[in-house]
């Protein structure tokens, strides 16, 4: 029925929080008392840069995004031209706004275009103390692996040096314990959407794992235990027209989703980078292993962003989810000159045609939450869908 | 006795000024016809005639603007260029102008010769011009005044986010439509805000030097000036007609180079 | 039995009436300022026209840009579904639809029943939309109707290099001071269209039936190229702006045969008059009976009655008939009072047509 | 395999070129470029027929290792466009590209030739090679071309920055690659050969950089656009006796002029740096319009102007890894733009007296227009006055040329102001 629209109802605490976190984001009081506590915050962006590495320092990762909205990108547009990523140009602003002035370093990788002149330019005209960008093989042979991981190893020393203190074995083992404490808990909340019935919506997830990289990552934790319990047995459950799976470019806009969903479709899961690429694949250390090489292994083979090759990997994990999560259609949205994503849809639509599975491609900018022209394309692909069901 | 004209052809009026050996003796403004050459003679026949004269050829007339070098009767120099004669005349320590046309905008930055040493336009898109401001005019139902007036009310401005002309009236749209519907005087100050974003983003890739004035058509509306303002954190310099600034410097150009062939 | 699709359209809005499937009287207007008063309107000349009011509409379904600010619908759809039901109802044998708005340009597949079997839409990119041609027809100051026929006199099309709406204006605007006749400028700008329609086409499979809908499908010149560059003949409908409606009507008509009727639709109180549109409507659905407009209202034109089936607010039978006296519209009420009826009312139950 | 190949088009048009060529100043050498050009692509075109075993590759590639190998080069995004260009095809290749299902963010270049490939323009390689130098479309095109083209394909990673891990890891790419070539090919890897290769990289080089230092010369004997012609020695025939013979005979007439001056001086006006590289469908408008102004552009540092190396042929395979960082595409608009490539482009202007910049904005290219602002602003501290024009170096649809020259007018107005 076309009025079964979902509105997230936020009325859980947990959630309102965490909301909170993200809308005071990057000002907001977790990052200000731990600044405040005289300790180091390290702006990170990309999934290819290890936040083990930073906790390990005893500093806290927080995870460089542009406005949550779409917004006038003057400075981006006259900094980094209107041809690089709005995500681009909306962090680069933020930046030279003074957004993240309070940042005693930035981390970044050579993943993609976009995000390589994001840092060209910062270095440039954003003075943070701590700078490296990690270059970030597109592979993941044996070779790829020794060259990320002396990568990871620089960082450790450049970081040490900078903060004059040493990273031990032991930092980094209760680093990597932290994390993925994180992880499981997130992997926890995942399992919730694969019932028929969810007890949360695509918005409500996307709220909670923006605010992850937004905060310490134990109070994090705290919080989300709390909340998985209250899900765990929650009255209200959703269940909408149909259950779907958002892939495609980064997306920290929880409206965005929303805007999916009171169109009656329901986001059991996704493949964002800030999202399900964010917390799958734990850190798992062989024994005799150094923790270093588990933390280096770990980023560069897990669940791969459209930079790695093959793409074929990318693709097979999104199979895969479309079963665990019962999805029946996907929604892939791409910002746009996005160009690693704009580059497979001619693949990917392949594959969904041959797994029979509905595709909608939408292209968006960063920050988008969602247009009338975006919400007629879903409400379309809804009906669509529902007239073949029958 | 008069020494130089200048005329701008825009693509919305074509101005004429006609100078004596030092100031202004007489201009006109009139919408451009679809003649590039007939706008031209007629913008500086009726600036003649307002000081009892008639035009003849063999005049000393630089032309810039759309088409300029098809005119027969005059020399044609850059638009840039006339800009930042006319701006540097009107407001000599002006590093920087801010031109608002009808169908472009255009930014320059101007050294203390009256030279442009950069510049940056945008004659590709019709979002950030005066066309676009009408366009809007006529969607919200008022007039550009009107429009002005109610721009200094504005309380919480949307964001139009749409670069595309068209799209941006359809986001104005669904502005005026959603429930309850954003009002008048905030769209229009979203609307403002919008286009100055596209031209002050144009000023930063220029790199902005003080102080700054702004001119063309689009310049005679107080709202634009003072949302512009605002943005910029410091005052707009606005001469008194900021639409005959090219055209001033046009004539200013034809005065110095006097005797120099079409 | 009567229902009603409405199609709210950025440029303009249709309603059709449809009785036991045969259409009784539809309208097409231009949309206005305020969509909610467009859709009113609109369905009110419809109604009007056939000697009905709007209490005589079984179900009513709305399409289109503003197919959401549609009060007396009792759902809505989107156009690209309902332009595939309504190319079908038409023409069954039709598996490819190009549907050209006032801004978006749809390339659709559909089935034999009329489902959407796959759809693109144009992007962030107006060019070749019906505004686009208003546009460029405003620059040549000739009448929308007329440049279709005006186009097919041209000898040499001038080549345009983009569609982009604006480009192709100033380009348009260059050509005719270069004194290019208008004939040929009209050509080009369908080719370059045609071209673009083609590629989105492209996106989909392009096979027969052929239709062409929205206002585009009445401009002679462009069916000539897009028949042309596709390399079919398109089917087109008596009146190929009304599809949407037509789609929306038939939707509304199978929820009442399949009685899938969303319960208790929204109720509309009031009248229209010489002086204008004068509805307040309240949606049962969303109603929880809470007592809040009631208790706001300065002229106490609300109650809670179970009239609808369930306890919800309805308008006063007495005031029903005098509203636009008692109620200024929600708008200048907002003016005199912080809160009203429709601020208090935390699911959005009640709207104004003014 | 499809049969509307268009290759020949190519060859067809160098030979009506060569015929029409006029005595100048530069005919010899255009007349090698032209010949270049053809047996380029009749090598090409003779491949099947001559058992040879292609290998597409995309711009900046080791082709080198090619060579080496026997096996028959495809510039694609060369070859696309050359051919498009011939053909007057752009739109034809581009809606080709579109059906394919690309954004319009993609590319151009990389648009077309997946559309070429689609239409069987372009014959269907033995094997897809490609490589992150440069961007992200060479870094994903070759996956979608060995699906359109059903071949395999090896994807050549090419790391961030210039230090030994990162360069054993490409030297190790490399020897994969062989590896893989060897298997498909049948060819042996022939190791002599490619020390052969290196050791006529080293010559090209020092020739690349003599013809760099007469350009300093005030005026410069070279054509106002001539380094477009320069770049195909490289991108076609890296480390072959044909870049060399060109790159030989280019040295030679420039020393001629210089000795005779015989190129009017009046004629240069205004020396350019060019960055990034113009629409090709403009060039001969664009050689009208420098022409008419007297404007030359001297200095390519973000294409023409290679860094000092010395390469050694018995490390043959390092030597080729070492390369890749050596041209200037690779460490000018690749690598991490730090200040030395900022010092790098301002030192440029200056010894090379220029008094103004071109960068042809190709919106199409995000990684290059993202330096814009950094140039602009450097060379702007050294009071060299630089223009960003807008425009697509392959689609002439995007920006007529009518507008681009306006531009540039206005520009050369600006320098004669100051």
């Amino acid at each position: 029925m076309t009025d079964t629209t979902i509105i997230s109802p936020n009325n859980l605490p947990e959630i309102e929080y965490f909301h909170s976190i993200n809308r005071a984001f990057p000002g907001n009081s977790e990052i200000m008392d731990f600044k405040a506590q005289g300790k180091k915050v390290f702006g990170w962006l990309c999934t290819y840069v290890p936040e083990e590495l930073i906790v390990a320092a005893g500093a806290l990762p927080v995870r460089i995004t542009g406005y949550g909205r779409e917004t006038d990108l003057d400075d981006g547009n006259a900094y980094l031209y209107i041809n690089n990523c709005s995500f681009s140009r909306s962090c680069f602003q933020r930046g030279l706004r003074g957004d993240y002035s309070f940042l005693d370093g930035v981390v970044g990788g050579s993943t993609c275009d976009g995000a390589r002149r994001l840092f060209d330019v910062w270095r440039r005209y954003i003075n943070t103390p701590f700078y490296q960008v990690l270059t970030v093989p597109r592979k993941t042979t044996d070779d790829a692996q020794a060259l990320y991981l002396s990568q990871v190893i620089s960082f450790k020393q450049n970081l040490e040096e900078f903060l004059g203190f040493e990273i031990t074995e032991q930092n980094l083992l209760n680093a990597v314990e932290l994390c993925n404490e994180t992880r499981g808990l997130l992997k926890k909340l995942y399992e919730l959407r694969k019932r028929l019935e969810t007890p949360i919506t695509g918005a409500q997830t996307l709220e909670i794992l923006t605010a992850s990289f937004r905060m310490p990552k134990a109070s994090f934790n705290a919080k989300l235990k709390h909340l998985l319990v209250a899900l765990e047995n929650s009255p209200v459950t959703y269940k909408g027209r149909a259950r779907l799976m958002l892939v495609g470019s980064v997306m920290d806009n929880p409206e965005f989703l929303q805007s999916i969903e009171e169109t009656g479709g329901l986001v059991v899961t996704d493949e964002l980078c800030t999202s399900t690429r964010y917390w799958s694949d734990p850190v798992i250390i062989n024994n005799g292993e150094p923790v270093i090489n588990a933390i280096a292994h770990r980023y560069l083979s897990n669940f791969p962003c459209a930079r790695m090759y093959p793409s074929e990997e990318r693709f097979d994990r999104i199979m895969a989810l479309c079963r665990d999560f019962k999805v029946d259609g996907v929604i892939s949205q791409i910002i746009r000159y996005c160009v690693p994503y704009a580059h497979d849809v001619p693949l990917l639509n392949d594959k969904m045609k041959a797994a029979k599975i509905p595709l909608l491609n939408l292209d968006v900018e960063y920050g988008s939450s969602g247009s009338g022209q975006i919400r007629t394309r879903v409400q379309a692909f809804l009906e669509m869908m529902e007239a073949h069901k029958k | 006795m008069i020494t130089a004209i200048g005329v701008d052809i825009g693509s919305l009026t074509t101005k004429a000024v006609v100078l004596d050996d030092k100031k202004i003796v007489s201009w006109a403004v009139l919408r451009s016809s679809e003649k590039t050459e007939f706008s031209a003679r007629t913008a500086i026949e009726q600036s003649l005639q307002k000081i009892g004269l008639d035009f003849k050829i063999g005049l000393n007339i630089v032309a810039t603007g759309l088409g300029s070098k098809t005119v027969t009767f005059s020399r044609s120099k850059s638009l840039t260029a006339c800009l930042a004669r006319g701006s540097n005349s009107l407001f000599p320590q002006a590093r920087m102008a801010i031109d608002m046309g009808a169908e472009s905008s255009t930014v320059i930055r101007i050294n203390e010769r009256g030279r442009v040493t950069d510049w940056q336009s945008q004659d590709k898109c019709a979002a950030g011009t005066g066309i676009f401001l009408e366009q809007m005019a006529k969607l919200i139902g008022v007039s550009m005044s009107e429009m002005d007036e109610l721009s200094f009310q504005a309380k919480s401005p949307p964001e139009i986010t749409n670069t595309c002309a068209v799209f941006a009236e359809s986001e104005v749209i669904s502005h005026i439509h959603r429930v309850p519907a954003t009002s008048k005087e905030d769209i229009v100050a979203g609307i403002y805000r919008s286009i100055l974003g596209r031209i002050i983003s144009m000023c930063k890739r220029a790199g902005i030097q003080r102080e700054v004035m702004a001119t063309g058509g689009v310049a005679l509306n107080k709202g634009i000036i003072s949302v512009l303002s605002k943005e910029l954190g410091f005052e707009i310099l606005v001469p008194e007609n900021p639409q005959l600034a090219a055209a001033l410097g046009a004539a200013i150009i034809a005065r110095e180079t006097a005797g120099e062939k079409a | 039995m009567i229902v009603a699709g409405i199609d709210i359209g950025s440029r303009s809005a249709k309603a059709v009436i449809l009785k036991d499937k045969e259409i009784v009287s539809s309208v097409i207007r231009d949309t206005g300022a305020e969509s909610i008063k467009t859709g009113y309107q609109a369905i009110d000349t419809a109604l009007r026209a056939a000697g009905l009011s709007l209490s005589d509409l079984k179900y009513t379904i709305a399409t289109g840009y503003g197919r959401v600010l549609v009060p007396f619908a009792n759902e809505n759809i989107s156009e690209i579904t309902c332009h595939a039901r309504g190319v079908n109802w038409y023409f069954p044998s039709v598996r490819t639809i190009l549907d050209i708005g006032g801004q978006d340009c749809k390339a659709i597949n559909c089935d034999g029943s009329g489902a959407v079997t796959n759809f693109v839409m144009n992007d962030k990119c107006a060019g070749g939309t019906g505004r686009f041609l208003e546009m460029i027809a405003d620059v040549l100051n000739v009448p929308l109707s007329e440049i279709g026929e005006l186009a097919l006199t041209s000898q040499t099309a001038t080549s345009f290099n983009t569609v982009c709406a604006v480009f192709a204006k100033s380009d348009a605007i260059r050509y005719f001071r270069q004194g290019v006749k208008k004939s040929d400028i009209l050509a080009g700008l369908n080719d370059a269209i045609a071209a673009r329609c083609l590629s989105l086409l492209k996106r989909v499979t392009i096979e027969k039936d052929f239709a062409i809908t929205g206002g585009i499908a009445k401009n002679s010149g462009m069916v000539y190229k897009l028949t042309e560059k596709v390399g079919m003949t398109p089917l087109l409908s008596p009146d190929p702006q009304l599809i949407g409606a037509i789609g929306a009507a038939l939707f509304a008509n199978d929820r009442i045969e399949c009685n899938k009727a969303v319960l208790s639709p929204k109720v509309n109180y009031g009248y229209s008059d010489g002086t204008g549109v004068y509805y307040i409507s309240i949606d049962a659905n969303k109603c929880d009976a809470c007592n809040a407009c009631v208790n706001v209202c300065p002229e106490a034109l609300f109650a809670i009655s179970s009239e609808n089936g369930k306890d919800a607010a309805v308008i006063k039978p007495e005031m029903r008939k005098k509203i636009s006296q008692m109620c200024p519209g929600s708008g200048n009420c907002r003016k005199n009072i912080d809160k009203n009826c429709q601020s208090v009312c935390k699911n959005n139950a009640i709207s104004h047509s003014w | 395999m499809t049969t509307n190949n268009k290759l020949s088009s190519i060859v067809q048009s160098c030979r009506v070129i060569r015929k029409m060529s006029q005595p100048g100043p530069y005919q010899k050498s255009d007349e090698l470029y032209y010949q270049n050009l053809s047996t380029y692509y009749t090598r090409l075109l003779k491949a099947r027929e001559n058992g040879g075993f292609i290998a597409a590759h995309t711009v900046f590639f080791p082709a080198e290792i090619l060579y080496a190998m026997d096996i028959v080069p495809m510039h694609t995004e060369m070859t696309t466009w050359l051919m498009a260009l011939f053909l007057g095809e752009q739109a034809e290749l581009l809606s080709a590209g579109a059906e394919v299902g690309l954004a319009a963010e993609i590319c151009s270049p990389h648009r077309g030739l997946a559309g070429a490939f689609t239409r069987g323009y372009l014959p269907h390689p033995d094997v897809m090679l490609w490589s992150n130098l440069i961007c992200d479309n060479t870094a994903k095109s070759g996956e979608l071309v060995m699906k359109l083209c059903n071949c395999p394909g090896f994807f050549l990673d090419h790391p961030f920055q210039h230090n030994n891990e990162e360069v054993s890891y490409l030297v190790n790419e490399l020897k994969s690659m062989v590896r893989f070539l060897e298997e498909k090919s049948g060819h042996k890897m022939n190791w002599d050969k490619l020390s052969e290769i290196v050791a006529r990289t080293n010559q090209q080089l020092a020739l690349t950089n003599e013809i760099n230092e007469l350009r300093k010369l005030v005026p410069s004997p070279f054509a106002a656009q001539g380094f477009l012609k320069l770049l195909l020695a490289d991108y076609l025939f890296p480390g072959q006796p044909e870049a060399i013979a060109y790159l030989q005979q280019l040295r030679d007439e420039l020393k001629d002029i210089v000795r005779e001056k015989n190129l009017n001086p009046s004629l240069e006006k205004h020396r350019l740096m060019t960055l990034f590289i113009p629409p090709i469908y403009m060039t001969s408008y664009l050689d009208r319009l420098y022409l008419k102004y007297g404007a030359v552009s001297v200095v390519e540092p973000m294409f023409t102007k290679w860094t000092k190396a010395e390469f050694n042929p018995s490390q043959a395979l390092k030597s080729v890894a070492e390369k890749s960082y050596v041209i200037p595409e690779s460490h000018v608009m690749y690598g991490p733009l730090n200040e030395n490539v900022i010092k790098y482009v301002v030192d440029s202007a200056r010894d090379y007296q220029v008094q103004g910049a071109v960068f042809w904005a190709f919106l199409g290219c995000r990684h290059a227009c993202a330096t814009i602002k950094i140039f602009k602003d450097a060379l702007n501290e050294a009071g060299i006055p630089m223009l960003a024009v807008d425009c697509d170096i392959v689609d002439p649809t995007v920006n007529p040329e009518e507008e681009i020259g306006e531009k540039l007018e206005r520009f050369f107005e600006l320098l004669d102001e100051l």
